[in-house]
């Protein structure tokens, strides 16, 4: 074990600094706010430090590890170059605020991003500003929000969320202040029409849901259930999560919705850095558009004395939309992630269709390999698809109730035996409404052969003896990690005096 | 199996079986970008036979044609590797680097050095394209380097929880207010109240108005003084609400004696909340020393560059009567099966995807990634280099205000204690003073006509430990400069 | 022992216990450089006490009086990191890159695109700060990665052994020859004589002449037409030597198919080396199929950039009879006690550190890394890629040699196939040319002078992956100038 | 296992390309030298190259990894700014062979460090050409020989090494034709002077030796060696792979050596790179200068219409030493490395001696809490030092024959039980006079921490059951790698067949 906290070299820092300015008068801080005792730091040379963070680092698995089939989660590649891009000059030392002038390369490569997201999602405004996807919902939730304030519908209190929906869907409208409207799935996985016309009506300000769906399942019924939510006066939200099964295929606005939040970490490849930062981009129908958080990215033939950007023919400015709800950051978002995503976008430009058709070809590949081995190995009885369907699109779920019922293993124990296999384990237990669910996305960036691989080593974790499977993982850095002793016994920090 | 004997050939017997080119030099082919990402192209045919499919468009035989793109995206071909670098490097390019010039904008980021170290070892494969640690057995790199996150962030401003990030600094205020009204509403009397200082800039006001209007809290200001610090006063209308949110220093620089005296004022059932600029810690009093119940802040000045306004980091701590009504994701200790030491996710009901919409946040991807950057930095600068960070910032500062003092036409609006930023009175306005300064290839400060009604003539002027004395010459020349002009076009 | 409870105490009970800070605000202390690099500074004399020392000075009581060093290195003082990297900005940026303008020069050198992935991944620490995997057991990931760039080598220039580098391509030319002279000396007609193309550079000459005097090898020339073609009759002249040294593409260029009938004529007893731009062989035949028995070259083109000459790392690559006495180290593929596969230095016998004065070579440290940014980039490419990369050379080459030779006052010397230079015959000096060129922000390629007698008015152009159309069309408008120019002068 | 020939993408390469140039004709390749058959390389795309070499990288150790005490290499900390700086623009695409006024930062940093190894070698001029401490030798060696040709002593065809020397001393000089003289060492480690006087002679071109000698024990008749050397007519040669152990201390020149080399890679922290590359300089004094390979960096007073250069008041540029004897490598050397051994010189300036004196204080303390640790745990008979002496400099040795003896446990083992606990192993086997050597350099940049625990589990380790240690290291990627096989069944390359 390397502990941060038992590296105390007597006079150590690992950067040294310049000699500070000189002064006439040395500055003081006010004397009753002289800090009293030093933060107890550790004190490590630079040498401990990299060894230190270099051992931590082989204790994370990540996508350059190996499989991470984290459904939900789009763990693609991040291609090596838009790191190189992130660290050119003109990124990390871009003030928000320096005049546009200063800025005529940032903005119009948010331009370029807005104006791509909103072609490809089939919206008439898109905003950079939301930092992630949750934050993105809530930021649409805000402008529908406001939207029907500014109509005088102030009765649209609730805002309906199929069952299988993400956490963020519901927790970002109850955050905006709405009432939560929860309507079941069917049997199949499917959203339910009749249930949504049930509850559709005059109190609604909107729906919120994801296609495909949680289960990886299209909703045929798209169309119908936005004219259900339009009818009753409500609005159509798209939780953009999935995007990367359907990019160039379908869109939102071509299944009737008013408003998309993208994870451009997922579908755009910022890599996801253990947890963040992501990138939340919204895109609005123009009705939704003057109340976008601004300012936006915005370009003008140049008039008057203006001369071009250094960039192209047009003038690159900020906009701020009439009846803006404000921020929801304070800046301009994340853009170091804007931008290493419009690298990705670069790389595909028009041809964007063929990351969705190889990352539902992958899926599919993938389900279809899992049942062949595991019928070879003979332990095919031992889950059933989360939903029936003849395709899949990017991810798929599995049920693994029979192994429970059958021999007492969980979806969990299958996922710790995943893990044993040098694989990160797939998405457990979400959606809700898949009993003992494995949620299983590939992405496009994997070969045949690893998903071959794969199906073979799932086959065989199920054929392993259930008491050596609920002992696993086995080959980890550490064994199963007991939370409800985390839980119990609370330790959220160092605890000097051991 | 294994050995194998491909030099067992003598001369001329080694005949290479790879596929015999079937060209002469290659022709003009299209581009081949994407390929370098797709592994399966090329492998499309067999895999969707294996299916019992016939072609990539039975894959999306469920999606009904009325709502299916018709033709090709409208959008620009495909590029490769070196077509996007060599357009980045002409995009970015066209931005003006406040490294290449004299520059004195900070207001809430500050153009710092980040150690050479941290960034070679945040981009590494483990930790660049891990994702939320689910599976602890095999995320234990990232577990315990927020843990120890959370410790650093709980040694620096003196309280005893921390989580590992919020999106950035506004975001953690406002999640502090609406936390506060969630522990303290019950027992208000100022219920669903919370009180903001005056000087808040209207950006981080508005990120607070959006997280606070959907609890229907009603957020109040609370007066400064003319030297900058707080308005006790004003301050005692805030006894009984829900929470107070204060910055130290302050949105103008100006570290504040006074905030030692609020918790005693407003009460142990009124949240103290405390906005800092991290590295003023290394010289300046923790404020869970002083009676803060959260301390939130935009953590980037530990770690991360400024990057155009994000990714950055918010920094959140509490004290313990927060802790299961406080938003984002923490590391708790633990063991495994064998007893051994071992880091996961804790207190997990209280977030979205368990709590779902009574969660405490909608917070799921956060910033891990900049925390990570941060606690590096803190890492290496351990307390001794976090101390001379602060040094060299407020020396840096002292300097600028000694030099702007000296300097025709200038005036030091607070005659206070300042950390690196201070206001500055300009002749005539603030913005086209900044005007002609950028002329002049200075980057001149942050006009405060954008953030307060009756201040535009006056700039905040920020200093880093990147400030030169250079820079600080500049700024005062240019500014006698605009000073003169000014007398002179009156 | 694990699990605690540093959050059990409530609000105001969580005492901070660390060190009282006994300053007001730090004064200006000197730099603190090297603390960071020394993790026991302010330990030492914690450790000497313990060793029974009194002082550093102790430490160093071996070494008498009269040897030793009085007062300090008169040198300047210590610099922190962000002063290193500033002064670093500044005198690298006094160099002129030639990223930043036309350029055309090469000739042995070549700029081009290394893939971003080859940087992040031969930076990780593991290969970065390891050395000779001594310890097969905990360097298996350099063994593999060196015994696959073997494999690569190998498949590249149509041999079945290659070794994991030598110092770069004029060393890797030059052992070579030694490498003939120890395997063909015996049966030699002539022996310790090696026959080498007269286009050779004299820079790689004077490396081959010190590398061969102490063997007392006598290096004579081959001559070479006047269409840049190697001269049959004077090739017959090595029959009987021990070995042949011919580039392809030659020196200037020019791809020769006469060495396919070298070996016939030279016959088996004496070697044919070839040495060989690599990234040629995406398209031009392995020279292992047509006879080599050595192939040898300057393997930066794969890999890595020109970074000022060095590093680099050299190719060598042999037939069977060659293996024992080859130079450099050599990684095999073997069993652990358990059978599984494993990978391990092999063949050390003929090196320095067994075999001492008898060594093959006298190599220890060699360019690994740089070889392992060569595999990476062989990998990225994989075969197709290679050819693509050949092939945009080519095209680039043809593209220049189209407009140079519509270019007034231009005349292209070898009307030859050419791989990504040639070489050109300007009005007047070619010095003073390129002279006038680089006033004109041009680097116009290599003046033939510094090579040969009677070229005094040729320069050699090269082309690349990064020529671009406008950089070709600048050169021409200037040439074209320069010749305007010179004809008015004269 | 990953495989890089396993990846056969049908489509695949890792790295698309942009179109080339448009030309008028497609140039070709002449009929006879068309490539027959493409090189069987890999197919991958850049997730699964990422993902093989991050894997392979897993598989290595490095300083990064963990304790690296292998002694005579000098594995020190590689400060991660010098790194940055060889990415700097204004290094990468620098060509050796552009005009002197375009390369005025490189001929500085050149200068630079010429002075700063003159100075703190006590040398007069100073080559930075040579790419590697051998080649270094090779290149003095080379000098010394012209030298003597130029003065017409030819007869002078011998070259002194102690049997203790690193095997490249012997090789370089062989290489560059000479004989060799091997004279034994005293017991105690020592040189033997009485037995270099008996060979010094009038056939005796130079002595080549390393100080502190390679069992880390200061040569303290060095000056009385040097004298008989000289007075016999040869030159001294200094093997500065152990510099580290004397900078700013003492000095080759002090020591009376005429020439030196360094090697930069060792004691100036250019990463090792798994082998490579290095830096290895020479020194010499005025006699030897006009020999040296060119170019050297110069400079002077900008004279006519010369300016100063951008860096500062001088015009910098390469100067050719009158005999020169030509080139050792054909352009100017490793200069990417050089810059990296320039920005770790900065780091020190005149504080260098504080880095010897810290390795040398760390190499002492090690020895210590090895026999102290060995001590408590009763296995101190087991090993004697290597050689007698109160101090050791920057690294010690022992000897493992108690060991041998008593246990069977040789030196080997006690290197791969390491292993098993996280460390590199110490050099083994190396120098040859100490039996079942082990040799151990810490260097500066570890913590006492690091060498206590180590010196604990060095103990640990010889109180391993033998039988155990035989079959150690048994938590590696792979156990006791099979040498005997890999030298019998050579396998150098991936054979397709299999
Ligand atoms: C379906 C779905 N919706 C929304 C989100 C929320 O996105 P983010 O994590 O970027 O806030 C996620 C991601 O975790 C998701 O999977
Ligand atoms: C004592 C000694 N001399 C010379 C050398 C040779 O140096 P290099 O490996 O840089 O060629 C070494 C390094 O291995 C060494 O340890």
């Amino acid at each position: 074990m390397s502990h941060l906290f038992n590296h105390n070299g007597a006079e150590n820092t690992g950067y040294s600094q310049p000699t500070p300015l000189a002064c006439e008068t040395e500055p003081t801080v006010p004397q009753g706010l002289i800090r009293s005792n030093a933060a107890r730091w550790p004190r490590l040379s630079e040498p401990e430090m990299v060894r230190h963070y270099t051992w931590l680092s082989k204790r994370n698995f990540g996508i350059d590890t190996g499989f991470y089939p984290l459904g939900s989660c789009t763990m693609k590649h991040n291609p090596r170059v838009n790191e190189v891009i992130a660290q050119l000059p003109g990124i990390a030392d871009i003030h928000p605020h320096q005049p546009e002038h200063h800025l005529q390369g940032l903005l119009s490569i948010f331009y370029e991003m807005q104006h791509m997201l909103e072609v490809c999602a089939g919206m008439d405004q898109v905003t950079l500003q939301p930092v992630a996807g949750a934050q993105g919902e809530f930021t649409a939730i805000r402008c529908i929000q406001e939207y029907f304030r500014h109509r005088g519908e102030d009765q649209r209190t609730k805002v309906i969320v199929p069952d299988s929906a993400h956490g963020t869907n519901p927790a970002s409208a109850a955050m905006a202040g709405f009432e939560i409207v929860e309507i079941p799935s069917l049997a199949d996985g499917r959203m339910d029409l009749d249930a949504l016309a049930a509850v559709a009506d005059e109190t609604t300000a909107a729906m919120m849901i994801t296609n495909p769906n949680t289960l990886g399942l299209f909703e045929a019924d798209i169309k119908a259930a936005s004219e259900i939510v339009h009818q009753a006066g409500g609005q159509m939200y798209y939780d953009g999560a999935n995007f990367n099964a359907i990019l160039g295929i379908t869109s939102p606005g071509l299944m009737g919705f008013d408003s998309v939040h993208f994870n451009l970490h997922k579908t755009f490849s910022q890599p996801h850095g253990g947890g963040g930062p992501g990138s939340g981009p919204i895109g609005v129908k123009a009705h939704l558009a003057p109340f976008l958080p601004g300012p936006l990215a915005a370009r003008r033939e140049p008039t008057g004395d203006e001369r071009p950007s250094a960039v192209d023919e047009f003038w690159y400015h900020w906009h701020q939309p009439e009846h803006s709800i404000g921020k929801v950051q304070q800046w301009h978002g994340n853009a170091g992630a804007v931008i290493r995503c419009w690298a990705y976008y670069r790389r595909y430009g028009s041809g964007l269709k063929a990351m969705s058709e190889h990352a539902v070809l992958n899926a599919n590949y993938l389900r279809h390999a899992i049942h062949r081995e595991a019928k070879k190995a003979g332990v095919d009885h031992l889950f059933i698809d989360g939903a029936e369907t003849d395709v899949a699109k990017h991810e798929f779920t599995l049920s693994m109730q029979p192994a429970k019922d059958a021999l007492g293993i969980s979806a969990m124990d299958v996922a710790k035996g995943l893990l044993d296999r040098g694989y990160m384990a797939p998405t457990v237990y979400f959606p809700l409404v898949v009993p003992e669910c494995m949620m299983i996305e590939p992405t496009e960036t994997e070969s045949k052969d690893t998903l071959d691989t794969f199906a073979e080593h799932f086959a065989q974790v199920l054929k392993t003896d259930p008491e050596a499977l609920h002992a696993a993982p086995i080959t980890t850095p550490v064994r199963r990690v007991d939370e409800v002793y985390a839980a119990r016994n609370l330790c959220l920090r160092h605890p000097y005096e051991e | 199996m294994i050995g194998c004997s491909p030099i067992s050939g003598g001369l001329k017997q080694f005949i290479m079986s790879g596929t015999r080119m079937d060209f002469h030099i290659p022709t003009v082919r299209s581009v081949r970008a994407m390929v370098d990402q797709l592994p399966n192209r090329g492998r499309e045919a067999e895999m969707l036979q294996e299916m019992g499919l016939s072609s990539m468009e039975d894959l999306f035989s469920d999606i009904p044609d009325d709502v299916r793109f018709k033709g090709e995206l409208p959008l620009p071909g495909p590029q490769s590797e070196e077509e996007i670098i060599s357009d980045a490097r002409r995009l970015l390019g066209a931005n003006a680097d406040m490294g290449s010039r004299p520059s004195f904008l900070g207001a809430g980021l500050y153009r710092n050095y980040v150690p050479a170290a941290v960034f070679q070892l945040v981009t590494r494969g483990e930790f660049l394209t891990a994702y939320t640690p689910y599976q602890p057995e095999v995320s234990q790199g990232m577990l315990q380097a927020m843990w120890e996150f959370q410790t650093l962030i709980s040694e620096l401003v003196g309280l005893p929880i921390a989580n590992l990030s919020l999106y950035d600094g506004s975001t953690a205020a406002a999640e502090a207010l609406t936390c506060a009204v969630r522990v303290h509403n019950r027992k208000a009397s100022q219920p669903n109240t919370v009180y903001v200082s005056a000087l808040t800039p209207p950006d981080k006001m508005s990120v607070m108005h959006n997280y606070c209007q959907g609890a229907e809290i009603d957020i109040r200001t609370i007066a400064h003084n003319d030297d900058g610090t707080i308005n006790m006063d004003s301050l005692k209308e805030a006894a009984g609400s829900c929470g107070v949110y204060l910055e130290q220093p302050n949105p103008l620089g100006v570290l504040d004696e006074g905030l030692t005296g609020v918790k005693a004022i407003i009460g142990e059932h009124t949240a103290l909340i405390v906005g800092v600029q991290p590295v003023s810690l290394g010289v300046v009093e923790a404020p869970g020393h002083y009676g803060a119940d959260i301390v939130v802040g935009e953590g980037q000045p530990l770690g991360s560059p400024v990057t155009g306004g994000g990714p950055l980091y918010g920094i959140f701590a509490c004290t313990k009567p927060y802790l299961r009504l406080m938003p984002g994701r923490i590391v708790g200790r633990s063991i495994d099966v064998d007893g051994k030491e071992a880091y996961c996710l804790t207190l997990s009901t209280r977030e979205q995807h368990i709590r779902r919409h009574r969660a405490t946040s909608n917070i799921c991807t956060n910033e891990t990634l900049i925390a990570l950057m941060g606690a590096m930095h803190m890492a290496l600068l351990g307390p001794d280099g976090l101390r001379d960070l602060a040094h060299r910032n407020m020396m840096a500062c002292q300097k600028a205000k000694e030099v702007l003092a000296a300097t025709p036409g200038v005036r030091i609006v607070h005659d206070a204690h300042h950390f690196n930023e201070f206001a500055i009175e300009v002749q005539g306005s603030a913005a086209a003073c900044l005007d002609y300064l950028d002329s002049n290839g200075i980057i001149g400060g942050l006009d405060l006509g954008r953030w307060y009604e009756g201040t535009t003539n006056q700039l905040l002027i920020t200093t880093t430990d990147q400030t030169t004395l250079r820079d600080i010459e500049s700024l005062s020349a240019q500014l006698a400069l605009w000073a003169a002009h000014g007398e002179v076009s009156a």
